[in-house]
């Protein structure tokens, strides 16, 4: 059904079944790159409405765990389950985007030549289907969102603005209020605080912290004291594998952590 | 050594830069912060001779830049490690820093065994293309690839964005080093102030085009701060 | 913050051309035909028919560099094989045309035209039959580049084909089609293609009130798929194929499935230059292989950048002002025109980067006096 | 008007400028040398030269263009066959006059044109008769680019060997895309075909940019002349000047025109062609000559009418005679083709070819061919009663279109 | 080189004209007929001559030959035979039966004797039965091959008695071919006439097969037709062998015509992003520049190739330049842009080359060295000028990668195309290593061109008939991915040419396409590509 759908419409909303509390499973996921392998034998398993942090060494896997989980990177074996019911790894990334699982991209990706509002409006959590978005029109309450969306990423002021002519860091926020609007039941976050002010990087901690409970979130960032403002569970990659995992205390006096990672005086 | 004097910029119809005046003294390790979109990179590719500068003057030492082309700035000792890494994707790491090879002064072949020391990671992935690193990866990959110029002046845009913490120490420990000991100018923008205030010798802060505030690290207040980084 | 400036503060205004542009295609058109119906002859406001048809064709053309504009400007997809599309709508109506022809073909065989008399065809080929029914043939003229079309994107896209492999791939597509059509086994009369039409609908393609005719029929296409175009660009569908053409993987990850934004654009495309080559046949009297030829959809893309790809009424004028340039030159300058020609395409790439589109669009905003909508205050 | 407009209609550009431009350039010649006896019914004639671009719709538009905004009294153009079929309905709409050059695949007959080039039975037959009787040929390579002409020619060809008592099994036919470029199969199996211990011959109705090639393959691999000769309908001096034709002396041509024949007539033409170009080794060929007869004709014809009315002049036409370069007479037949001799040359060294075969007098060309089912019972007469380019001998009708 | 059979007809000819001589009146003498034949017209030639080889025998193999090749000239008043020899500029005649010069002819005296195709073909048999003696082996051995369809009881006898002199086991060989075909059909015992087939049987020429299926086609003689079946059988055998592996070298050497045409491209659209539609006309400029040369160094043909290729290169490379600091350069980050500035370049260069050479094609020479062919068997030859342009695209192939990966150029080249202002940062004068580039490609595109002017048209259309091509390639094969071109070129020269003999040469180039299409949906960056995260 799903690998030979007639190409005019989108799939059916699946019911995301979280009957076992847990939202993602990542069983046994290895990928390689012309014989590096980038993860090797991960396993993840990321309750509903957690807020994760992931840390681990440059190259440590991390941004390939999200591509894996996006749908972007096939891995070689193992298994990537939304829910207790869907397999990731037979969707393609549209179809788990409407899934519900939101990304955020190392490196600011924002369509530059659509201004902040037209950027936040295809976002929006809605049907991505031809014949409707050929007549859809924005509704007061998606106008609401969005503006509520607007005034917490800062941007209203830039709304009409090309999202080409913003500044690195403001392509960030606009990033963020991409995947707020669309309203995503988990969030991946790759290094959202890069490029931002000590201010910012408390905005951005709080907001995250704002979203979890009701949504799922994982998050990765290598500023200690951001993961720290905001971690409950952390779990440490290396190598392509699961290094360490628990409380923020736990993992910063983890003698591997320290050595791999935090370096000796985090 | 380096003096912006009334610098302005635009982009298109677009005033950045507004009557901008700065001065970097020689041996120094300046910081140059402020919040986003305030100019910081811009000022920087001004330097670099990426973006034209509509009006005002910049120098290195005697020498005016506004008339030098940007391809002669590095052999006049500048090394830049832009914003957001800018590396060549699809060539490898070894055939990323070889690149820097001809603008040395002893115009050695080699790739000095230095750059390895510093950043290990780079040695072991030399026949990766560049594009396939991880972020912090690329990043180690950018200032090596600076250095490998052997500049006087290194130019550093956001250099941690996206390292792990260790390696964050080493370069703080890098520059400072570099600075210290081998008497590099370095411009730094950071926005990390625990970094900044290890690292920096100086501060210079930018608000709306401007430099707003300009002195030693030690003289950076909570006020200044809560002034111009503030949200 | 610091964002006082106005050229960047500017919202993307919606393309405000439609309503001009209806307005002086339809003016002018009406113009030109009264001019050439009621005028007489020795009048200096008069038409000639070979005006009127000059202007059909360039109208086609114009609406030919709509569809592609409509791809490439808007998503990124350079096609260089929309001349097939082209053509094969008008085979489509050649065909029609030709079964018109009935017993007054030169060998005077009621049912085979011409060509297939001489090469000794005995029946009509099956994809020949129910040609001599006008909505039949319009629906095939429609039907069959709409589904070349939705194949070839369907493949493409799907397997990811883009940029300069996709260019190259339309591009092959429409060579395969021309060597195709030039053998003489497929039935469509091979390098001399399809000529010699005596009506349409009953009525002599000759005369001037059907010349006439044709060309305002085009217009009247042309309007109406420039409507079509501005409401579908306008569109949030619009706006996800602005933002493939900007970050495809990007907008995949918002959840859209961009193979099939692609595709059914790209059919949209090739329906409308399906027209354009239904309404091109009976007003130049011939469809042969050669509007295959790659050459010719290179030149289709051109039109388009010389008009200032990315707005809707920059293809027009593009189309116009080419291929006016075209006619004007290989009568004053028959040896030396393609120098000019050439000339041309290089100053306007060089000085005119978006066209002339841009160039208006300069002047507009310098235009003293008048402000950007919504603008910003600092 | 104070002129006589006379339109000129050959690509300046794109493929077919390698053929066409050199009849611009003798349609202007013959305008120039017109002028110099002092014009036309006391006036001057004036060309109108515009530039069709090998495009075959633009052909259609210019000639538009020519008749019904430049008033020319008669067109001088075109070369391939597709270009003329797409112009017919324009002449025929506007009353225009054309007069048409090359050797074509016949099977057409308008009132509006006259065909001044050869038809198949003024080249094919007789080039393959040559072969047949004169080199003992078997067995028939039978090659040409796939278009109409080639297809029409081959078909009239095959239908008139077998005529013949030839076997399927000793005719080998092979098309090739226009500006094909890479021979090497093609003349290895002609090789092969050609080694079977019977007498083989080579009928090529290659057109264009081909040849070339075509020729050097032949060259290189070692078929001569004396092996394995080609007899091509589309290779004329003007082709050959663009070839080293050392490795092709024997291969053979038919025409109705070779430069090489000397006729005080031909020497004259060269010398003014010559003396026009500014280029002493600017080459002649038979369209060319095919121009001449067509412009000769015209003007008689123009002189006898009185004037450059098209109906006027079209039934002036009829019988006109023009002296052949090559010697004898052309006549204008009623059915719009010209009565010519036929030469079969051998190229030499120095690229000209060496006549080899002439037929006795001169042979009226054919609009409707004998050999296809289709058109052996019609004829094309455009004088009264019949006037029609189609009539059917068996019905006594006029069938088709009446013009 | 390969003698085909001379017609039946001829052969009858040659019966009558022999009984003719018999019973007419006693010849004239040998002078008498070669003024004869000064003035004969071509229906009257052919009994000269076959006179002139009665009479005059081994003595008349210099007038024959002249004759044939077109050399033979009757002076103008004496009607007097010579024969023309090429003196540099001057023309020597010589006399035809003496070889001695004549004074004071020069070649306005002198008319040339007609010859045609019967003629020659008449000639050359003559030629080839006097050169059974020739005192050099190799000719003797062409001779006797050039015979082999026209056996006769006369010539046999010739053979045997010569074959008992003969030192040279090539022409033994020869000979004895000749002589196993005489016993094959006319030996009186089967056994001998069996053994000489199978002998036969390992003989890939026309003439042994066309025997051999007279032979077959026999039945009073089962066992003599069982092993000319069983001989048929393994001729068919090997050169159905031969067969592929000439089609095999059909399509590597179009293959390197297309490399030749892509590899220039490879480099300006392939590393450097132009869409250059101008590609062509370098190449064209390049053919050109090779007329040009011949032009200007007319006696030295041979030589000609090694000065047009430095000269093309440096025409089209200057060209190149040109183009590239006048508008390329101010395309950079337009890709698309440079497609329609390039494209107008390419009508102007087109239009302009119509300006000043004419639009018709121009001629240009093969050197001797790279004509004709070098002969394997009967079955296989291959063309010297395919031969070396496949060695030559190599060549270029390799010394380019050369130049890309030993050079600073190539990194350079790549570094800048992937980041313009990075690269300045790096102290690389990105506008040299443009202009450089482009030069490069476009040099090699004129170098492409003067392998083109060997095979095909020199004229202004030649650009445009690679275009297509060369774009088709580079993708295929993956743009950036130099070793990608070269693959894809050899893959669809070989798909094509495979594919030619089955379904025609213009479905074949169809099928390729609707490959190629269909391939780049499997692989959508072609068959090398551009792998990583950056490519995506
Ligand atoms: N397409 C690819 N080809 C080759 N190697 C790759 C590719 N993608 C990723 N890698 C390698 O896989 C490893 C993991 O990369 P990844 O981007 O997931 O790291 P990360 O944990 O996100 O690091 P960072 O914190 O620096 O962003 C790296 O060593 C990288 O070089
Ligand atoms: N290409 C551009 N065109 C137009 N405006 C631009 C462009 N690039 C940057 N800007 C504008 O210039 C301003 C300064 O940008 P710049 O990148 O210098 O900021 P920054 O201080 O480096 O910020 P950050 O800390 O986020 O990197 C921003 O407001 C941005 O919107
Ligand atoms: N009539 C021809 N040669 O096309
Ligand atoms: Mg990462
Ligand atoms: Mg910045």
């Amino acid at each position: 059904m799903n690998a030979m759908r007639w190409p005019t419409e989108v799939a059916s909303a699946d019911e995301l079944d979280l009957s076992h509390e847990y939202i993602l499973y990542v069983e046994g996921v290895s990928v390689s790159f012309d014989g590096f392998k980038a993860l090797n034998d991960l396993n993840l398993y990321v309750k509903a409405g957690e807020l994760r942090c992931l840390i681990g060494a440059n190259g440590a896997g991390k941004t390939t765990l999200m591509d894996v989980i996006t749908g972007k990177t096939q891995p070689d074996g193992g298994n990537v389950f939304f829910g207790q019911n869907i397999n990731l790894l037979a969707r393609s990334e549209a179809d788990i985007a409407q899934l519900g699982i939101g990304r955020k991209f190392q490196k600011p990706t924002v369509f530059e030549a659509h201004s902040v509002l037209d950027n936040l409006e295809m976002s929006l959590k809605a049907n991505k289907g031809i014949w409707y978005n050929l007549f859809a029109k924005l509704s007061a309450v998606q106008r609401d969102k969005i503006d509520e969306v607007l005034s917490i990423i800062g941007l209203q002021q830039q709304r009409h603005m090309l999202a080409g002519a913003l500044s690195h860091g403001q392509k960030q926020w606009l990033e963020i209020g991409m995947l707020l609007v669309s309203d995503p039941l988990l969030l991946l976050i790759d290094e959202p605080v890069a490029g931002m002010t000590g201010q910012e990087t408390e905005r951005t901690a709080e907001l995250l912290t704002g979203l979890a409970g009701e949504r799922t979130v994982i998050v990765v960032e290598h500023d200690m004291e951001f993961v720290r403002s905001i971690a409950r569970t952390v779990t440490v990659l290396h190598q392509g594998s699961v290094l360490a995992q628990g409380t923020m205390d736990q993992v910063q006096s983890n003698r591997y952590v320290i050595e791999v990672y935090l370096g000796e005086e985090a | 050594m380096i003096t912006f004097q009334q610098v302005n910029q635009l982009y298109g119809g677009t005033q950045i830069l507004w009557n901008l005046d700065l001065e970097i003294r020689k041996g120094s390790c300046t910081c140059i912060m402020g919040r986003n979109g305030v100019g910081k990179t811009t000022l920087l590719k001004c330097l670099m001779g990426l973006l034209p500068v509509a009006a005002g003057e910049i120098c290195l030492g005697d020498t005016v830049l506004n008339k030098v082309s940007a391809e002669q700035r590095p052999y006049l000792g500048i090394g830049y490690v832009p914003q957001g890494r800018e590396i060549f994707p699809m060539l490898t790491v070894e055939e990323n820093l070889r690149l820097g090879l001809p603008v040395r002064q002893d115009k050695a072949r080699q790739i000095p065994d230095k750059i390895f020391e510093l950043f290990p990671v780079l040695g072991d992935m030399l026949k990766r293309r560049g594009g396939d690193l991880s972020g912090g990866q690329q990043q180690q990959l950018a200032i090596g690839r600076a250095l490998v110029m052997e500049p006087t002046v290194l130019i550093l845009d956001e250099p941690n964005e996206g390292i792990q913490p260790n390696i964050v120490r080493q370069i703080g420990d890098v520059i400072l080093k570099l600075n210290e000991t081998e008497g590099l100018t370095v411009i730094l923008v950071e926005q990390k102030l625990g970094f900044a205030r290890r690292v920096g010798k100086e501060f210079r802060l930018m608000e709306k085009g401007r430099v707003v505030a300009s002195d030693t690290m030690d003289k950076l207040s909570d006020q200044l701060i809560k002034q111009h980084l503030a949200v | 913050m610091n964002s006082v400036l106005n050229f960047f503060t500017k919202p993307r205004q919606p393309d405000s051309t439609v309503m001009p542009f209806v307005v002086v295609l339809t003016l002018a058109t009406t113009f030109f035909a009264l001019c050439n119906l009621l005028v007489p002859a020795g009048s200096v406001f008069h038409v000639s028919t070979y005006t009127i048809t000059l202007l059909g064709k360039y109208l086609s053309y114009a609406l030919l560099a709509l569809a592609v504009d409509v791809v490439w400007g808007y998503c990124g997809i350079l096609s260089l094989g929309h001349g097939a599309f082209f053509a094969l709508g008008g085979y489509g109506m050649g065909m029609y045309l030709m079964r018109q022809i009935g017993t007054r073909g030169v060998y005077g065989n009621p049912v085979l035209p011409d060509f297939m008399v001489f090469l000794d065809w005995k029946e009509l080929p099956w994809y020949w039959l129910g040609m001599n029914h006008f909505p039949f043939a319009m629906l095939m003229a429609l039907l069959v580049p709409g589904l070349l079309a939705f194949v070839f994107g369907w493949l493409a896209f799907r397997s990811r084909v883009t940029g300069v492999y996709l260019s190259i791939m339309t591009q092959a597509l429409t060579y395969a089609m021309m060597l195709a059509f030039f053998r003489n086994e497929m039935g469509f009369g091979g390098n001399n293609g399809l000529t010699d039409f005596k009506d349409l609908l009953g009525f002599d393609l000759q005369t001037d009130g059907m010349r006439v005719s044709l060309m305002v029929v085009t217009a009247l296409l042309l309007a109406l798929a420039y409507l079509c175009s501005h409401f579908i660009m306008k569109s949030r569908f619009g706006k996800v194929i602005v933002a493939i053409r900007d970050g495809e993987p990007r907008v995949r990850f918002l959840g859209y499935r961009t193979d099939l934004y692609k595709v059914w654009l790209f059919v949209y495309s090739a329906l409308l230059a399906a027209v354009a080559g239904a309404m091109y046949v009976p007003q130049v009297g011939i469809i042969n292989p050669g509007e295959f030829s790659p050459v010719n959809s290179i030149e289709i893309v051109i039109w388009v950048a010389v008009g200032g790809r990315g707005t809707l009424y920059g293809a027009v004028v593009g189309a116009l002002l080419v291929n006016y340039a075209k006619t004007r030159f290989t009568a004053i300058l028959p040896d030396g025109w393609l120098f000019a020609l050439g000339a041309l395409f290089v100053l306007v790439t060089l000085f005119l980067p978006k066209g002339l589109a841009g160039l208006l669009q300069e002047r507009v905003n310098r235009r003293p006096g008048k402000t950007p909508l919504n603008e910003v205050q600092a | 008007a104070d002129t006589i407009k006379v339109g000129v209609l050959h690509s300046l550009s794109g493929t077919m400028a390698i053929s066409e431009s050199t009849l611009k350039d003798t349609v202007l010649m013959m305008i120039d040398e017109q002028n110099k006896k002092g014009g036309l019914l006391g006036k001057k004639l004036e060309p109108v030269v515009v530039d069709p671009a090998s495009n075959w719709p633009l052909f259609a538009e210019k000639t538009r263009e020519l008749i019904s905004k430049d008033h020319v009294s008669v067109i001088f153009g075109c070369w391939t066959s597709v270009s003329r079929k797409s112009v017919l309905p324009v002449l025929q709409e506007l009353n225009g006059l054309l007069f048409y050059p090359v050797q074509y695949e016949g099977e057409e007959s308008s009132k509006n044109v006259f065909y001044t080039g050869a038809a198949p039975n003024q080249q094919a037959i007789p080039a393959v008769d040559y072969l047949m009787k004169d080199l003992g040929v078997k067995r028939w390579v039978l090659a040409g680019t796939d278009y109409v002409y080639p297809r029409t020619t081959n078909k009239i060809l095959e239908a008139y060997l077998k005529s013949k008592g030839v076997k399927d099994s000793d005719i080998m036919i092979n098309y090739t895309p226009f500006g094909y470029s890479d021979w090497q199969s093609i003349v290895s199996d002609i090789k092969k075909f050609g080694s079977a211990g019977k007498k083989t011959a080579v009928v090529s109705t290659i057109n264009g940019d081909a040849n070339v090639p075509f020729y050097k393959e032949l060259g290189n691999q070692g078929i001569s002349s004396q092996d394995i000769p080609v007899m091509a309908f589309s290779v004329g001096e003007e082709e050959l000047s663009g070839i080293d034709t050392k490795p092709l002396v024997g291969h053979l041509a038919a025409w109705n025109y070779f430069e090489s024949v000397k006729t005080p007539e031909n020497k004259a033409f060269i010398k003014e062609w010559h003396a026009f170009t500014k280029n002493p080794k600017r080459t002649t060929n038979d369209p060319m000559e095919a121009t001449y007869i067509g412009f000769k004709m015209w003007v008689q014809a123009v002189q006898k009418a009185g004037t450059t009315d098209v109906d006027k002049v079209e039934q002036a036409m009829i019988g006109q005679k023009v002296k052949n370069l090559t010697g004898g007479m052309a006549e204008m037949n009623k059915n719009h083709h010209l009565s010519k001799p036929v030469l079969i040359g051998e190229i030499q060294g120095n690229g000209q070819f060496q006549v080899v075969s002439e037929t006795k007098g001169t042979v009226p060309g054919d609009a409707w061919s004998d050999y296809l089912p289709g058109s052996k019972d019609l004829i094309a007469d455009w004088t009264p009663p019949i006037m029609c380019g189609n009539y059917n001998v068996k019905t006594k009708k006029c069938i088709g279109q009446k013009f | 080189m390969k003698r085909f059979a001379l017609t039946t007809l001829f052969s009858l000819w040659l019966v009558c004209g022999a009984a003719h001589g018999q019973s007419a009146a006693p010849q004239p003498p040998l002078a008498e007929l070669m003024h004869q034949l000064a003035t004969a017209s071509l229906g009257d030639s052919p009994a000269l001559v076959a006179q002139l080889d009665e009479k005059g025998g081994d003595a008349m193999l210099p007038l024959f030959q002249a004759m044939r090749d077109g050399s033979l000239y009757s002076v103008d008043t004496t009607h007097d035979l010579v024969i023309e020899q090429d003196q540099g500029n001057q023309s020597l005649f010589v006399d035809a039966l003496t070889g001695k010069p004549v004074q004071d002819v020069t070649s306005d005296d002198v008319s040339a004797v007609p010859v045609n195709n019967l003629l020659r073909g008449q000639l050359s048999l003559l030629i080839s039965k006097i050169q059974i003696h020739s005192p050099n082996p190799k000719v003797r051995q062409e001779a006797v091959f050039s015979l082999l369809a026209d056996l006769n009881p006369t010539l046999i006898q010739t053979l045997e008695e010569a074959r008992i002199h003969e030192k040279s086991s090539g022409v033994k060989d020869a000979m004895d071919l000749a002589l196993a075909m005489n016993t094959a059909v006319h030996s009186a015992k089967p056994v001998e006439r069996v053994n000489a087939i199978e002998k036969l049987a390992g003989s890939q020429r026309g003439e042994v097969r066309n025997l051999l299926n007279r032979l077959k086609a026999d039945p009073s003689q089962p066992q003599v037709q069982a092993a000319a079946v069983e001989a048929l059988k393994k001729i068919k055998f090997k050169s159905d062998l031969y067969g592929m592996v000439d089609t095999l070298f059909f399509g590597l050497s179009l293959g390197s015509v297309l490399l030749l045409a892509a590899i220039g491209l490879a480099i300006t659209f392939g590393v450097m992003g132009v869409i250059n539609m101008a590609h062509g006309e370098m190449m064209m400029l390049g053919a050109y520049t090779t007329y040009v040369v011949q032009l200007a160094m007319p006696n030295h043909i041979d030589e000609s190739l090694w000065v047009a290729i430095p000269a093309a290169f440096v025409v089209a490379g200057a060209t190149g330049v040109l183009i590239e600091r006048c508008v390329i350069r101010f395309l950079h980050g337009r890709p698309l842009e440079t497609l329609l500035a390039t494209f107008g370049i390419s009508l102007g260069l087109q239009q302009a080359v119509r300006t000043v050479f004419s639009p018709l094609n121009r001629q240009v020479q093969a050197p001797s060295w790279m004509s004709g062919s070098v002969e394997i068997n009967p079955d296989l030859s291959i063309t010297l000028n395919r031969l070396c342009i496949l060695a030559f695209a190599l060549i270029v192939f390799f010394l380019l990668q050369l130049v890309l990966k030993k050079t600073s150029l190539g990194l350079n080249v790549r570094a800048v195309s992937q980041n313009r202002n990075m690269a300045k940062s790096m102290g690389i004068k990105t506008d040299r290593v443009d202009a450089m580039t482009f030069g490069l490609g476009s040099g090699i595109a004129g170098i492409a061109g003067v392998a083109l002017s060997q095979l095909t048209n020199v004229g202004p259309n030649l650009g445009q008939s690679y275009i297509i091509d060369s774009f088709m390639v580079v993708v295929f094969g993956g743009v950036g991915n130099l070793l990608g071109t070269l693959v894809a070129a050899f893959t669809l020269g070989v798909a094509n040419k495979f594919l030619e003999p089955v379904t025609g040469a213009v479905l074949a180039s169809i099928l390729v396409l609707v490959f190629i299409i269909l391939f780049i949906q499997k692989r959508p960056k072609g068959l090398f590509p551009q792998k990583g995260r950056a490519a995506e």
